[in-house]
């Protein structure tokens, strides 16, 4: 059995059964215990599980991040919101350094079982320094894990794996997705978890392979809808949702099906994960490819504010299908 | 606190403040009425969905940007957070420009590529509208830093709020200006939380957030917000030490916001008592305080206020005209500005891939 | 006329001859001026310029960089050291806010005529939170520029380039190339500097290109030597100098020439500047590629420190001449 | 400073130290004497290209890791900058271990990934060894969080430098500290320079670094470091402060290192004057003032401490030996150490690829 959720109450099942099945998960944030969190995916937990499992702390990322790190060091397993991923450039030395490489200049000795989640994207007219999409900056570091769920589903069952995982998780979220909504199986039914690290086909197709992940599969599934219906193009799109662990078998798989690709990615066009998935591609499925990969990625500019742009600055429907046309 | 009809101190007799004409004085009276009108402008837009992103209102705060920004000389500068709009019309920009960048339109000020967070007028010495908390600290103690170098007789406001000053960046900066002698006012503007979070719930202090300049070996004060001249006198000391001692102060002025942090907070009510909020507007008013001062001082009449009042009111239905009808930014437009190089097609810009779009 | 001078030395005259130049420049760094600069590249120049023009910070490069951000709206060009870039950790949202962003946001109304300098390489045992390389990480961002010169001449000319453009420009260089010497143009022919932007081929040849920048070039240089003499292959090695803006135009020349292409990155393999190449040169270049481009980074974990094994972690001449030879 | 022969305050009198039998005030004064000459092997073989990277040695600091550490219980933890080595020793680590990690060698505490400035040993509460400056201090009120959290009475002794007080994260620290009531005892060893730079030439200050704890309404204190069972009698009040109240302190050791910032310091006699260097040496040198303290209270003979020299550099030549001789880590060894569940060969560890070696 399932039941429709919202992205955003997949999400607090998720930490709510987590914080039911281990008492050392504690969730640590700006306004997540009281205010019920900026963006209300913590609502209801500070009230059922009080002061000592939910935390509202300081404007000091650098700082309740670090204290994260270090507690998880001796086995309390935070959970820390960044209201914005893009707050991640006040804390980026413990992000990067402590977390990422404390297991490895310790031969091992320490591991750092923490997650890092909140809101990573655009399209919300917050302007260039709220907009980052770092799931390619953070998955460049080994020792770090990131995925970036799409569907109400995939939130929930990442956010526990993510949890469950000894080594740090960043899991990046969306405003635009919180209030989306999609099935979720019912806890009645056992335990929902989705391995990091597995891709998720979410159309099948055979002209074309669509790879996105985040909010940008949802483009990619609008644009496939508009390929079959107003050009007879049968696209299929890879969801990634994780990006390290990265599902490189399920991505040289749709290669070697469809021997076309469009990467659609959120990120600027510099780098950013379709950089390195293109690479992949023609590292590995070089033969396969009956043309190059293409991408389609935010316009290579800082975000611009204004409402009647923005949408056009992001990948959307609309330049999937210009893209995919123009490789004809 | 005290109601401004019978201040513990009567800053009204301060010499910064006697030297007020009482033209000047209306001036700043129109300033504080015409930032709020303005705002209450933009609320209303705001919900008719003509803006996207955030609103920060200031509505509350007035007498903080039109105070200290009345001290202004030639060569002072100003740096703020997102909450920008009291400042920008301190400085001397005009509501169209202010209001269009909300609407995201090409002739707002920072051709819609901003929003309400980032307002900027470097003409007028005001350099945003910052939206990263306490981002904007180290850029105000450079500009200060870059006023000195350059061996300008000015100083450089920084304004921060209460929950800002746990940020990691603001704490350099403090040791630095204190360090480097350098002609920067840090202003803490105290509205009493952070969102959600109560200034007590954020910081651990010991008497006031301002004390502690004290282990930076810096100066200090505080300030009763409400009190326009009590702002004006206390900031006044601050920008003469930074312009002629190049000694920089951490002043904190209480303050208040009668709204969410922004619009889209809707639990304002839930971490504030209705009392609470009821008390400041009724009793600690900024401008109520103003317009009663003034009337008692002879300098306005309640006639002239209400004028005042209309006019700002005008002012803000025209610029929200204004705005609606400007265009929108193109497609293209996202491309410029981002590079000084490239806007003025330099030879520089002429080596090399700039852009990277596919 | 040229002599041979160190790179540390190029660099040291370069900001001699900017200081003498504009009145506005002014060194800033962690121990710039009276210790003479951690690794010497600012020896003399608080001696010869004085407290105002060479200044030492304390270690607060949040602090510092963002002073130098503002002061440089008011028209000072700051030029900062990071005693290692990889202290960029700590600074990180002055660098990719303040820095990159103040343009957009302001419409146009700011500038930045930052740099922001220092040594940005692995290979002298210091460690995961020392080795990090950001070129891609920075180059990633619009609104900043970057470049990685790998010669005494082209350290010169960049940082002189860098210092008069008006937008920010991070330059990385690297401590094991201090000490290395080469020519660089005497000042009494005239002023020397290379443009942004503008790759440089570092060695003609017909058979394979090796692309790469800092001291990577010198490592491909080195294997194309092995190539020829051992292997008769004759590999061409492009030196891109500079990350962003960047010479596409260079890039695709080679890769038309050879029709094979390795690219050679001390960045960790995901994403860093070869994956965007990579990228550029499927998007661009698909047709002219007779095998999939390959690449050579540092394998993939944070950086070792023992000096036993560092060097078989990073790019090095055997490990480029191993994947050349693969590709045949 | 008055000399250890007649001290101001005799701390050898506090409980803390009155407790101490002769077998612990030897065991103490054989750590110092260890932490000095494990360091002398170490410079030795540095220059003689035995080891990459920097050496940050602590001699003349002795007192300070081991005074501290000499107080812990079995819930307490410390952390520390990259000038690590006598935290090292003096939480129970062996010569070898940390020696053959300098050497870059498998056998070394972090199999020869961390080299000097990361040493670790979590089971003996030592939790690095760490590089960036600042860095570690959210860590330490990390681990002084998960203390508090977990029930035990515990604390955590966080370690900086005088230079790295003026890093944010520290500042976010300290708030954090205070606020959530954290049992973290944060100690500046205050040698006076951070690298090149005097402590006046990096921080502005009133009366003394520890002060700016003020600030955060946090209790500080003032610590000669010359004198070990001051920093015994001293240190101890903050950590039942903090295993007790779960109330932070700050604490400030006043101490000097008598070589270069690291070995690659060439200029350590340009900053500071001989002179400077050799009065230490000559009256405040920790070891030194101990032993004579040891010996003019009975516990300690000459020829005793002659013997524990001369043993410590016994051990050290041995440890020296024993990272000649260990392997050192092979190109695989690269790759591991990196996630926890690859390292464990977990289920999870198979779904997905972890790494990209092309
Ligand atoms: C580094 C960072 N963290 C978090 C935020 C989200 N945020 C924006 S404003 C704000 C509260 C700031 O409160 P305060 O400094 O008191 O200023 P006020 O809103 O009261 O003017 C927060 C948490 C941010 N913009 N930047
Ligand atoms: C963020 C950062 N900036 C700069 C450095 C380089 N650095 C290493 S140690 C040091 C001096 C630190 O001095 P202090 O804190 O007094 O400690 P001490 O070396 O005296 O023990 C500097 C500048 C660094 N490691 N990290
Ligand atoms: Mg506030
Ligand atoms: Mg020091």
């Amino acid at each position: 059995m399932s039941r429709i959720l919202t992205y955003r109450e997949a999400l607090r099942e998720g930490l709510d059964e987590e914080l039911a099945r281990d008492p050392n998960v504690v969730l640590m944030g700006e306004e997540v215990a009281q205010y019920n969190g900026a963006y209300k995916v913590t609502e209801g937990l500070w009230k059922k599980w009080g002061d000592k499992r939910v935390v509202d702390t300081p404007i000091s990322e650098a700082g309740f991040i670090g204290m994260g790190i270090g507690a998880s060091m001796l086995g309390v397993r935070p959970v820390m919101e960044l209201m914005f991923w893009s707050f991640h450039s006040v804390a980026f030395d413990q992000l990067v350094n402590n977390a990422a490489c404390v297991r490895y200049m310790s031969g091992g000795l320490c591991h750092c079982p923490i997650v890092v989640r909140g809101p990573a994207n655009g399209g919300t007219n917050v302007g260039a320094t709220h907009c980052h999409v770092p799931e390619g900056l953070f998955a460049a570091f080994p020792g770090l894990k990131v995925c970036a769920p799409a569907t109400p589903a995939d939130a929930k069952g990442l956010i526990k794996a993510a949890i469950r995982d000894n080594d740090p998780v960043y899991v990046m979220e969306n405003t635009l997705l919180y209030g989306t909504s999609g099935e979720v199986p019912d806890p009645a039914d056992g335990d929902f978890v989705i391995p990091l690290g597995l891709a998720d086909l979410k159309r099948e197709g055979s002209d074309i392979s669509l790879i996105a992940h985040g909010r940008s599969v949802l483009h990619a599934l609008e644009a496939a809808n508009i390929l079959q219906s107003q050009h007879g193009i049968n696209a299929e799109v890879l969801d990634l949702r994780s990006i390290r662990p990265l599902d490189v078998d399920a991505i040289l798989k749709t290669v070697k099906k469809t021997n076309r690709v469009v990467l659609v990615d959120e990120s600027k066009p510099f780098g950013g994960v379709s950089a390195m998935v293109g690479t992949l591609i023609m590292e590995q499925a070089f033969d396969d490819l009956d043309a190059p990969v293409q991408r389609v990625c935010s316009i290579d500019a800082p975000a611009i504010y204004s409402p009647h742009i923005e949408n056009e600055q992001l990948p959307n429907p609309r330049r999937i299908v210009e893209k995919v046309l123009s490789m004809a | 606190m005290t109601s401004a009809s019978s201040p513990a101190l009567d800053f009204s007799q301060s010499p910064i403040n006697q030297a007020l004409s009482p033209e000047r004085k209306i001036e700043l009276f129109t300033m504080m009425v015409r930032i709020r009108r303005f705002e209450q402008a933009a609320l209303k837009y705001y919900n008719a969905g003509k803006m996207g992103g955030f609103l920060h209102l200031y509505i509350g705060q007035e007498s903080v940007a039109s105070g200290t920004i009345s001290l202004a000389g030639p060569d002072d500068h100003f740096i703020t957070a997102y909450r920008c709009h009291g400042h920008a019309l301190s400085v001397g920009m005009n509501m169209n420009e202010c209001m269009a960048e909300m609407f995201g339109k090409q002739t707002g000020c920072s051709k819609g590529k901003g929003g309400s967070m980032h307002f900027f007028a470097p003409d007028k010495g005001f350099w945003g509208g910052h939206g990263i908390v306490a981002g904007q600290t180290p850029l105000g103690l450079g500009l200060a830093y870059g006023l000195k170098y350059q061996g300008k007789e000015g100083c450089c406001l920084c304004y921060l709020g209460d929950g800002a000053v746990n940020q990691g960046a603001f704490h350099e900066s403090l040791n630095l200006a204190a360090l480097f002698e350098i002609p920067v006012v840090f202003v803490i503007e105290n509205n009493g939380y952070s969102m959600g979070t109560s200034q007590k719930r954020s910081s651990s202090f010991r008497g006031c957030l301002a004390q502690r300049a004290e282990g930076y070996d810096m100066e200090w004060d505080v300030i009763n917000g409400s009190d326009v001249y009590e702002v004006r006198a206390k900031t006044h000391i601050a920008m003469e030490r930074a312009r002629k001692e190049h000694k920089p102060t951490l002043l904190e002025i209480d303050t208040y916001r009668y709204y969410g942090h922004s619009i889209a907070d809707a639990n304002h009510k839930k971490y504030r008592t209705p009392e609470e909020i009821e008390n400041y507007k009724q009793n600690h008013d900024p401008i109520n305080l103003f317009r009663r001062r003034l009337i008692a001082e002879g300098v306005l009449t309640e006639e002239i206020a209400d004028a005042i009042n209309k006019a700002a009111q005008e002012e803000a239905a025209a610029s929200v005209q204004f705005a609606d009808q400007s265009p929108a930014p193109t497609i293209a437009d996202i491309s410029t500005d981002i590079y000084w190089e490239t806007d003025n097609q330099t030879p520089a810009s002429r080596i090399g891939r700039h852009f990277f779009d596919a």
